[in-house]
């Protein structure tokens, strides 16, 4: 089967690791995500901030393209372009007049029937399934699974079950064998678009987060959300300022967990690129007694 | 020869509009005599047969009146009934019959006055739309319907 | 419903709102359920669940009241609001409308001035590259911004750590993207 | 097509059946329908694109009904009135053996009705022949009295011969409403307007039950096109409460249910 | 030959002032059929009346239209004029002549000949008209409650106490429902099963009262008067002949850690168990669920121990026949639990606790002998946050409506803690307070202002657990939408009020129509509260919408009083106005082809499979529909709906309504 591939901007750079690790994964697992070419950024908060049409175009425009090269399935790992591009296709499949606008926008017809696939619903269809044979360690961790808004809502595009309290990373990671702790702001907002422009805002929503991680008992935190990665990670200093308190938890992608959990070496994962150090989650894995 | 003066027949439930009726009577709201009720226990048990028999002889409008959805007094005969006239009309409508002349309402036991003011509606339209010709033109001669033609004009 | 409204203000706020998102404002009753789970219900110079009613009341100049608000602007648009309201009022969709309307008819809060900018630097950006080059968008927006400190801490450990890239690489046929913009925006009034 | 007279031979060895109603072609080659009663007959059958006729319609006869072991050969028309009226409680005096051919001649022996249900439900058929289209179209464009005048000046022609009624598998009443003259309901004679109260009244009967075989209108020996009235209100009833006729065992009929919130935009 | 009779009358002046009566008598003297025709100063007055009888006897007359005011005026008192006379009472038609005439028009030749049509198209009904007599159903004095809550107890001991026999089913093994686990009820406090537990005992011990816990309705057929149901009594595993409730067997069962429904799962019991200590009847039921011995086929310690050999594990399911006359449905209704809000923690939180449960803690006879207490540690709470309108007026929940009791039992709940721990802090978040009732809003300011009940106008959005605390958000609507932040020890959620699980399921045996939320319809929502649309089906209590006790109790009273009133006598008379499937000779039997289509179309369910079958051989000949005249109520949807004109409805005959259509229209000269 032939999975269409949208890194989006930040998988390109700020968040290289997510996409390295992910691809390594995939193809741990026998997977080849196949870029889109010609691809386009989906415009982000700032697009629909500013201008309604062009928040429903620039995602439009990269299902559009995907369908014409004959994709059935595209993967987005970025929650925030998969968010932009899920709303997209909800406005343009439920509203027949904002499709005919869209199309006569980019000149090209298209369904937008296209299967949108979230890192989570990639990881728990392709992955999941057949990770046993893969999984040659133990993590000996407790691990914070966080999901962020983007995921989570609205209930229109997201397909997580229970909005509140998710589980659906949980059940990638369980076979891991982390402890997967409960905690309460798995779905919080980090302060996601306000990452530049207003950074003690979001150091104090990030901040809460990681409080609650760290008194839930987590020894690391799992995202599957480039921003909230930036925020929780490379926001570091700004957050101790905020919460008066240094702790250094590491911020891993789902990706780089179960990339570890399969015995990829830690570069291929980009597991040197954070800004907190990674070393103790690495240092806590056993190898599996066949 | 005087003004025209339609004839209606009004096809009411027991129930609402006969009630809003004689409410309207109790008021002493002054309307058109034209309209001549029949009076049925419930919308429900209006057959769409006996409106064509009404125009077949001779009536130039019917309304059709009953109580307010939920309201019926048998909790959904109104519902039947909105559906058949839902798809009664439809087929007139295709087969070009005037449903201009058929009103359908529903008026409840205390809208006297909605009474009143859907009858003299109905009668001023009728007035103005004049006769119902169409079913017994079908039935004359040519010489008859040139002169029916005649007479009218 | 809004009879009275309509006679009284022909285009008032609230019923372009209603217009542009379908959402029937009356439908609050006012639970506060919104603010209360608002993360950033600490920093807003107008409660979410207050801007609805002031758009029910339509007491004397709520309009700008709201546009020149801030907390259009600090609004994430995490949709926890939306997803915990009892009566599903998108309140993200609202602010949306506000935050392009207040930009259009320039009645930015002040205090929002940098998180326009830098929604601004970051369309510029991909309008010039089809994708988000964060070096380009940081020193576009540190020139409109001039706070040009913030943030160049994490610059050369970004570049190092391999996070930043130089070198914009663009999206081939980038003359497509331009023309969208062009055309969404005059569409949209020049909202940019 | 040997395929289909060995399998329906064998039903007959097999004592499955003992009436088989198809198809064969008349000295004049045309397709007709035809009734086999053993299985030497059963080499006279045959199925092509031309078998139109809807055969449910047999199922009525006491004769047939009397052979209580009956197969039928159905095209899609056919199988749709099966169903429209099993869901009308018609058929449970007679032990139906049903056959059809696919358009990959192949033959299938529906085990139950359910089958047939969820074969018409894969197949279900685009059963408007395009000059029906054009003529509903041009119908539909004309003004109201053009449109009255064209139906009035074709229900002048109808000489209340009832074949549409005598064809039509839904058409099953032991007394129809026309023979009702306590009261009289309809006048006997055929003038229009009489013409006029029949039609509308069978439009209105067939309403949401009427599977669209459109043999009324072939039958018609003055070329009524009576099959665009019911054609017409299953549009209708489609649009407005999306019920398919012949199309599921539970019957959704339109005529028989209502929703609360059935939206109409003329009732004052 | 018809001999119609026509009596105009003039009401005074209120006919004849504006239609010329005396032209109407004559017009009508002329119309085919008519043999008399007069006029007349009152004719609903006695000298009226008498002329109309004499009339009647003197021209032999076999039916008569009388002029004059609506029908629903005087239709009656003519038709026992007709009656007196000698004539069937159904054989009378009433003209309409003043309400819509001459009340509505001007005097004028026009107001006349309208007065005139009308008469003329009432003349041509009722020599259509023939004869009906009032349809007579027997009626079986025995009543069945269905749900032995408080609605069922009290509608039970009215019709009990009033002299006939009651049949009360309970589901659960003990009677006494939702009212029996409460503490203390509003406005006034006094003890809950210290009102309740004494009727509970007066139904066990009523000679008009059979009880049957543990069992629930299999089907009803039948209708008003004769309803015949089938009961399921589900297998106790204890002869409750022999068992004397010593509680030896419940005292010996191993099982000991099952949830107990009662507590609502605050405490455990054992496998064979007694629901709780007042129950009625006071003896347990095996819960075969998680029973060993029927598990696991070993154990039996029970049946070892019981002194008198009642245990019986071989013990089926039997299904008994009953035949009555009226049903009281008294199913109560179920709560929301906590596992059904997200953002409060999908009932993770042990803390987080509903209405019911808290009603337990603060029960003398509750797991915690009244001392509330925190679930997961058994410390007392020093901060109670209770939050109403849990899951009500919530649209994206699904549930619009307002539950109705939680703003009372939530400001009662608050109250009770606080009387029990005085300095303990006791939020309430509100959106409204509806306390409308006798004492209810002063008891909530009581609340307020004596216990010093702390309430917040908002609502809570997200609950979440801290080190063992539980951390509320919410904000206060009232100060500037001030955001708040509660760390409280418990919380108790004040759950939407639902129907039943199996109300729909119920609802369909019984042939009554349930709302959206499967709460079950009342027949009129303001005139006839108790019944349902099956004559003879009454409603009482929750199942019907949320109530609380004092509504509960006298809607059971409204509905035992509407079965006595069908108990008042031995038959009960209808009016004949009812659909009717023609009939005839073999071998057609009926021109109904049994479509059955119009079984759907019918609001009562009256229209019935019938199959006619062979004398001899017993062969099914035909399928044919059938009207029971017992549930019919005439409104004639099936007669318009019948394509071929098989079914007619008595007194709005086919035949009569074409009539009066072709009377109305046509002069006949």
């Amino acid at each position: 089967m032939k999975i269409g591939y949208y890194p989006g901007c930040s998988l390109e750079s700020s968040s290289k690791e997510y996409s390295k690790s992910l691809l390594a994964v995939a193809e741990k697992c026998g997977i080849i995500p196949e870029e889109i070419k010609g691809w386009s950024c989906c415009g982000a908060s700032a697009a629909h901030n500013l201008n309604h049409d062009l928040a429903i175009v620039l995602p439009a425009r990269t299902l559009a393209i995907a369908e014409e090269q004959g994709f059935t399935e595209i993967l987005v790992p970025c929650a925030a372009c998969y968010r932009r591009l899920a709303a997209a296709q909800y406005e343009v499949t439920t509203n027949e007049e904002t499709h005919k606008k869209v199309e006569s926008y980019l000149e090209l017809k298209f369904s937008g029937k296209i299967k949108i696939l979230s890192v989570i619903e990639f990881l728990q269809k392709y992955i999941s399934p057949v990770a046993d044979q893969y999984i040659v360690n133990n993590l000996n961790q407790k691990i914070a699974c966080y999901y962020g808004c983007l995921l989570a809502r609205p209930k229109e595009t997201s397909t997580l079950k229970r909005t509140e309290d998710p589980l659906e990373m949980e059940s990638v990671l369980e076979k891991t064998g982390a402890k997967l702790i409960n905690w309460a702001f798995k779905t919080e907002c980090c302060g996601a678009s306000l990452s530049v422009s207003s950074t003690a805002i979001v150091a104090k929503l990030s901040g809460k987060i990681i409080e609650n991680a760290v008194a839930s008992g987590a020894e690391s935190i799992v995202v599957a959300c480039p921003m909230c990665h930036m925020n929780l990670d490379m926001r570091r200093p700004e957050i101790k300022k905020q919460i008066k308190k240094d702790l250094d938890i590491p911020v891993l992608f789902i990706t780089q967990v179960l990339g570890l959990s399969m015995g990829i070496p830690a570069d291929k994962l980009g597991l040197n690129n954070h800004f907190v150090s990674t070393k103790k989650v690495i240092s806590s894995i056993v190898k599996k007694e066949a | 020869m005087s003004e025209f003066e339609p004839k209606i027949v009004a096809f009411v439930c027991n129930w609402c509009t006969y009630a809003g009726a004689d409410l309207a009577g109790t008021n002493r709201t002054k309307y058109a005599s034209n309209v001549k009720i029949i009076r049925f226990p419930c919308t429900g048990r209006i057959d769409f047969m006996l409106l064509m028999k009404a125009f077949e002889n001779g009536a130039d409008g019917v309304i059709v009146s009953g109580c307010h959805p939920n309201d019926c007094h048998y909790t959904s005969g109104n519902f039947h009934a909105r559906r058949r006239w839902i798809i009664f009309r439809s087929l007139l409508d295709f087969i070009g019959f005037d449903t201009d002349r058929i009103t359908f309402s529903w008026i409840s036991a205390a809208e006297g006055n909605k009474w009143a003011q859907i009858v003299d509606e109905v009668t001023e339209k009728i007035k103005s739309k004049g006769p119902f010709t169409d079913l017994k033109k079908l039935n004359c001669t040519l010489l008859k319907q040139l002169y029916d033609e005649a007479i009218t004009k | 419903m809004h009879k009275m409204t309509i006679q009284k203000y022909p285009d008032c706020l609230r019923l372009q709102v209603e217009q542009a998102t379908k959402i029937n404002i009356t439908e609050c009753y006012q639970c506060g359920k919104c603010t209360a789970g608002c993360p950033l219900n600490g920093d807003m110079d107008i409660m979410p669940n207050q801007i609805l009613r002031m758009m029910q009341l339509e007491l004397p100049n709520y309009e700008n009241k709201i546009l020149k608000s801030l907390s259009i602007w600090l609004c994430l648009n995490c949709d926890m609001c939306y997803s915990r309201c009892p009566q599903e009022i998108k309140l993200s969709e609202i602010m949306d409308f506000f935050r392009q309307k207040s930009l259009r008819e320039n009645k930015v809060n002040p205090k929002a001035k940098d998180i326009l900018k830098f929604n601004q630097s970051f369309l510029e950006n991909i309008e010039k590259n089809g994708k988000m080059n964060e070096i380009g968008l940081t020193i576009n927006y540190k020139l409109k911004t001039f706070n040009l400190i913030q943030d160049v801490r994490h610059a050369p450990s970004m570049f190092f750590k391999g996070k930043l890239r130089l070198f914009p690489h663009k999206v081939q046929n980038i003359k497509e993207i331009k023309r969208l913009f062009r055309k969404t925006i005059s569409n949209e009034g020049g909202s940019k | 097509m040997k395929l289909l007279q060995n399998k329906v031979a064998e039903l007959f060895k097999n004592g499955t059946i003992n009436l088989m109603i198809g198809f064969k072609n008349a000295l004049n080659k045309q397709v007709v329908p035809c009734f086999i009663e053993n299985s030497s007959q059963a080499e006279q059958l045959i199925y092509t694109a031309d078998c139109k006729n809807n055969l449910s319609v047999y199922l009525h006869k006491p004769e047939v009904k009397k052979i209580k072991k009956v197969g039928i050969i159905g095209n899609i028309a056919t199988l749709r009135s099966l169903i429209q009226l099993t869901s009308e409680n018609q058929l449970w005096d007679i032990e139906q053996t049903i056959l059809t051919v696919n358009e990959k001649d192949e033959i299938i022996l529906f085990k139950n009705m359910r089958e047939v249900e969820t074969y018409v439900q894969t197949y279900f058929p685009e059963n408007h022949t395009e000059e029906d289209k054009k003529l509903l179209e041009y119908i539909d464009s004309l003004p109201r009295e053009e449109r009255w005048k064209y139906w009035m000046e074709q229900f002048s022609t109808c000489i209340k011969c009832y074949a549409c009624r005598a064809v039509c598998p839904m058409c099953y009443c032991t007394q129809c409403t026309v023979e009702c003259n306590q009261p009289q309901w309809i006048k006997i004679s055929s003038e229009t307007t009489g013409n006029l109260e029949w039609h509308i009244m069978r439009a209105m009967h067939l309403a949401g039950r009427c599977i669209e075989c459109g043999e009324c209108g072939r039958v018609c020996p003055v070329g009524i096109p009576i099959h665009l009235l019911t054609t017409k209100m299953n549009q209708e009833l489609f649009k407005e409460f999306a019920t398919r006729p012949g199309f599921s065992l539970k019957g959704e009929y339109a005529m028989n249910t209502f929703k609360p919130e059935d939206k109409e935009g003329f009732i004052k | 030959m018809a001999r119609i009779g026509v009596f105009i009358c003039h009401c005074g002046e209120n006919i004849s002032a504006t239609v010329n009566v005396t032209q109407v008598a004559e017009a009508a003297s002329k119309l085919p059929g008519v043999t008399y025709a007069t006029d007349y100063k009152y004719m609903c007055s006695d000298p009226g009346q008498t002329m109309i009888i004499e009339a009647i006897k003197e021209h032999k007359l076999t039916g008569i239209v009388v002029g004059s005011c609506s029908p629903r005026m005087h239709e009656a008192t003519f038709r026992k004029v007709a009656e007196k006379a000698g004539i069937n009472s159904y054989l009378c038609e009433i003209a309409n002549l003043r309400e819509q005439v001459s009340w509505v028009h001007p005097k004028s030749d026009a107001t006349t000949q309208k007065a005139i049509d009308i008469v003329r198209t009432l003349v041509q009904k009722v020599k259509q008209d023939s004869p009906l007599y009032p349809i007579k159903v027997p009626v079986t004095k025995t009543a069945l409650i269905i749900g032995g809550g408080i609605a069922g107890i009290q509608a039970a001991l009215d019709i009990a106490n009033a002299g006939h026999q009651v049949i009360i089913i309970e589901k659960s093994p003990s009677i006494g429902g939702h009212m029996s686990q409460l503490s203390e009820t509003f406005p006034t406090l006094d003890c809950s099963q210290c009102i309740l537990t004494p009727r509970m005992v007066e139904v066990a011990q009523h000679p008009n009262i059979t009880l049957h816990t543990f069992a629930e309705v299999e089907s009803i057929s039948g209708f008003v008067g004769n309803f015949d149901v089938n009961i399921k009594l589900k297998a106790r595993s204890v002869d409750l002949s022999k068992c004397t409730g010593c509680g030896t067997c419940w005292q010996k069962c191993p099982s000991k850690k099952i949830p107990d429904e009662f507590n609502e799962g605050l405490s455990d019991r054992t496998a064979i168990y007694t629901p709780f200590p007042q129950a009625v009847p006071n003896k347990p039921v095996i819960d075969r669920a998680n029973c060993i011995w029927f598990l696991k086929g070993k154990c039996g310690l029970c049946k070892k121990n019981c002194p008198t050999g009642a245990i019986d594990y071989e013990m089926q399911d039997e299904i008994i026949n009953i035949k009555v006359g009226a049903i009281v449905t008294a199913t109560g209704f179920d709560i929301k639990h906590t596992d059904f809000f997200p953002e409060y923690g999908y009932g993770q939180y042990r803390n987080v606790i509903d209405g019911l449960q808290f009603e337990r803690l603060a029960s003398a006879s509750g797991p915690t002998g009244g001392e509330i207490r925190r679930p997961s540690d058994g410390k007392i709470p020093e901060k109670i946050v209770f939050i109403a309108c849990a899951g009500s007026r919530d649209k994206a929940k699904g549930i619009e409506y307002c539950s109705k009791i939680c703003c009372m039992y939530t400001a009662k709940h608050a109250m009770l803690y606080k009387h029990k721990k005085p300095e303990g802090k006791a939020y309430v978040f509100y959106m409204d307070i509806r306390a409308a009732g006798k004492n209810y809003d002063e008891f909530v300011r009581r609340a307020i202002e004596k216990d010093e009940v702390l309430y917040i106008r908002g609502r809570v959005s997200r609950i979440y657990e801290k080190n063992d605390k539980l951390i509320v958000k919410g904000i206060d609507t009232l100060l500037n939408a001030q955001p708040i932040e509660i760390e409280a020890d418990m919380v108790v959620l004040a759950t939407a009020v639902v129907a039943n699980k199996d109300a729909e399921l119920l609802a369909q045996k019984m042939h009554i129509s349930y709302d959206k939320h499967h709460f079950f319809s009342e027949a009129h929502p303001k005139l006839r509260p108790v019944e349902t649309n099956t004559a003879g089906i009454m409603l009482a209590g929750a199942c019907q919408t949320a109530k609380d006790i004092p509504d509960t109790v006298s809607q059971a009273s409204a509905a035992a009083s509407k079965v006595l009133g069908l108990f008042s006598s031995d038959e009960m008379t209808r009016e004949p106005i009812v659909a009717v499937v023609n009939r005839m000779a073999p071998p057609q039997f009926t021109t109904c082809t049994g479509c059955l289509l119009c079984m759907e179309v019918c609001p009562y369910n009256a229209i019935e499979r019938e199959e006619i079958r062979d004398r001899r051989t017993g062969d099914l000949i035909k399928v044919a529909a059938k009207v029971n005249a017992g549930l019919c109520q005439g409104c004639g949807t099936c007669v318009a709906f019948c394509r071929n004109k098989s079914i007619d409805l008595q007194g709005f005959s086919n035949q009569q309504m074409l009539s009066e259509v072709i009377a109305l229209l046509n002069q006949p000269f």
